[in-house]
């Protein structure tokens, strides 16, 4: 693999693989991705599996008015967390098109995710 | 009657097909919580056999920003919807 | 009708325990009767007398309070998913020369024989898991 | 569908979806089909998905020594447990032969599921 | 070299506590260090210091206790997911104005800062999810 | 090289598909818990593409009754074996 190709690598992957408000995963998961962004780390984010729902338009607060993760995911530019990715796969499953979602992620084909993780020190995943 | 109510994606989660797999010809389905997901166009191709005893929870599908993106198939209901829906069917299963 | 809830998921872990709450509350709306919510699995965590949710979130554990207070519900949670999860009263700490509790009334320990007495005496039984 | 072909249908189906030792899900749905034939309730199970594990031989304790359910299995005949019904897909799909599990099983094809769902009156899933 | 690990899973409810303990003393048993363990999500309930498992499974509170007082690990408990699942010291019971407590040392409530630290300084993080 | 664990069955779960999109060439993986059921013959095809970097943890096969249905291609290791994987791993990734 040449250098050119591969995906500007942070200190520490975040991989968010649940859907809002189904779970209090991707809320806890990115809770440590915006921590570790404060404490410095450079932090980058991947949507996976049922994550790449947390992209979706116009979501709104839960059941019994649980806040929404939306929100949070706009402060992730006021952290300094700048590198988004989303799995191209999870998105043609889901019928989801890049341009419709929030914050503009990258999609990363199916080689390039096992890139990613490779090139960073760290990875956590949710 | 009976009523099954799926609370998984069928995208991850291969609970929906337990769900068929147990439904009689009469029986019903909702989806709610994560479940709704199954009501998008892409994903509801898993519930082709029961077409027209579909069901999706409504705040479910809103809060995720579903609720636009719902197939047409799929008959939306409200929680209230949700209670009429067991009052009709003589017993509820859940698959989670 | 007379209903009873079986719940079986952790409060804010999943959303079971708000689905179950807004059912129940969606139930007693329409007229129906509640008769029992039956906490089994994590579900018992529910009872917890300690959380203490942000502000901003619902109270799970004051809402199946209030529906005791309102509606008369019995708050039901099996006693041997609670023991094993930290979860007991003050007799059941007594017995286990433990000080403190962690549930209190209006919930109350139980054994499953009472979740199988409301599956029988219920007209539905609506369950919901993690 | 014609009643010759109909399982015998108890008062109550249990289900039991889950793997031994990973969860205690199948120890707990156990546990209410136990209780339920004490008070006296007919009951039936059937194993499906993963839960057709269950019936696996030679298992034994688990990682730091927890119960294997094996030895609960066995006392199933000495509540007045005997439906006790295993799903053939699930058995297809982990490759497993119905002889070689224990307690003897019925096998239920798909649509057998269906009619045994049916007739009972009360099912809870696990 | 030194560990760290971090487990999200409830005791009793799915392996993910049973595996982390035996994997925590079979790296103890082959000369490592372990610093700590961080519970998150649900991994906070093996904190819950009234459990009590019937006397033939497995105690997990206690296991991990004993790692502590043998190997020094701490035990790490995500403040924010513990308390909304009623799980508070006694410091955080006061500050709530709530009587009694339901975590006590060696168990210590911190915030996820602690969980991102030990991801830099051990040599490895290993996961226990549910 | 970095250590994929996975905890769960591919007879349910998609989440296998996830660490193997997520793997690298020189990459293994670990199947511990329900996930060890992935190495009965049946199922261990899911796992083709990474042949002979397949580990099963041993003590949970033997729980579970399964040891001796292993597949041949699987690496059964024991608890020591799995800290011996971690110390090789310069990183380890849990999927669950």
């Amino acid at each position: 693999m040449s250098d050119e190709h591969e995906p500007l690598a942070g200190d520490l992957l975040v991989i968010l693989r649940h859907a809002p408000h189904g779970s209090s995963w991707l809320r806890e998961g990115l809770d440590v991705a915006l921590v570790a962004a404060a404490f410095g780390t450079d932090v980058s984010l991947l949507f996976m599996g049922e994550g790449v729902t947390a992209l979706v338009e116009d979501q709104s607060a839960g059941a019994l008015g649980q806040k929404s993760t939306a929100p949070t995911l706009e402060m992730l530019e006021m952290y300094d967390i700048e590198t988004l990715w989303v799995e191209a796969e999870a998105l043609s499953r889901f019928g989801l098109d890049p341009d419709e979602l929030m914050l503009a992620p990258r999609v990363l084909e199916a080689g390039a995710i096992a890139e990613a993780v490779r090139k960073h020190p760290r990875v956590l995943t949710f | 009657m009976k009523l099954h109510i799926v609370n998984r994606s069928p995208a991850s989660h291969r609970v929906h097909e337990q769900a068929l797999a147990a439904m009689g010809p009469e029986d019903r389905l909702l989806l709610i919580e994560d479940g709704v997901q199954g009501g998008l166009p892409q994903l509801v191709r898993h519930f082709e056999a029961i077409a027209g005893r579909l069901y999706a929870q409504r705040e479910d599908l809103e809060a995720r920003g579903l609720l636009g993106r719902c197939d047409g198939s799929v008959q939306v209901v409200d929680v209230d919807g949700f209670v009429q829906l067991t009052e009709q069917a003589e017993h509820t299963l859940s698959w989670y | 009708m007379r209903y009873a809830i079986l719940l079986m998921g952790a409060p804010y872990s999943d959303q079971a325990s708000h689905s179950a709450l807004r059912f129940a509350r969606a139930l007693l709306a329409r007229g129906h009767r509640l008769e029992a919510v039956f906490f089994y699995h994590d579900g018992v965590y529910n009872a917890a007398r300690l959380s203490a949710p942000p502000q901003d979130e619902p109270h799970l554990t004051d809402g199946w309070v209030a529906l005791h207070e309102t509606h008369g519900v019995a708050l039901q949670v099996c006693i041997a998913a609670a023991l094993r999860r930290g979860l007991m009263d003050e007799r059941e700490a007594a017995r286990h020369g433990k000080a403190g509790h962690s549930v209190e009334a209006p919930f109350e320990l139980t054994g499953v024989g009472q979740l199988v007495d409301l599956s029988q005496r219920c007209d539905r039984l609506v369950t919901f898991g993690p």
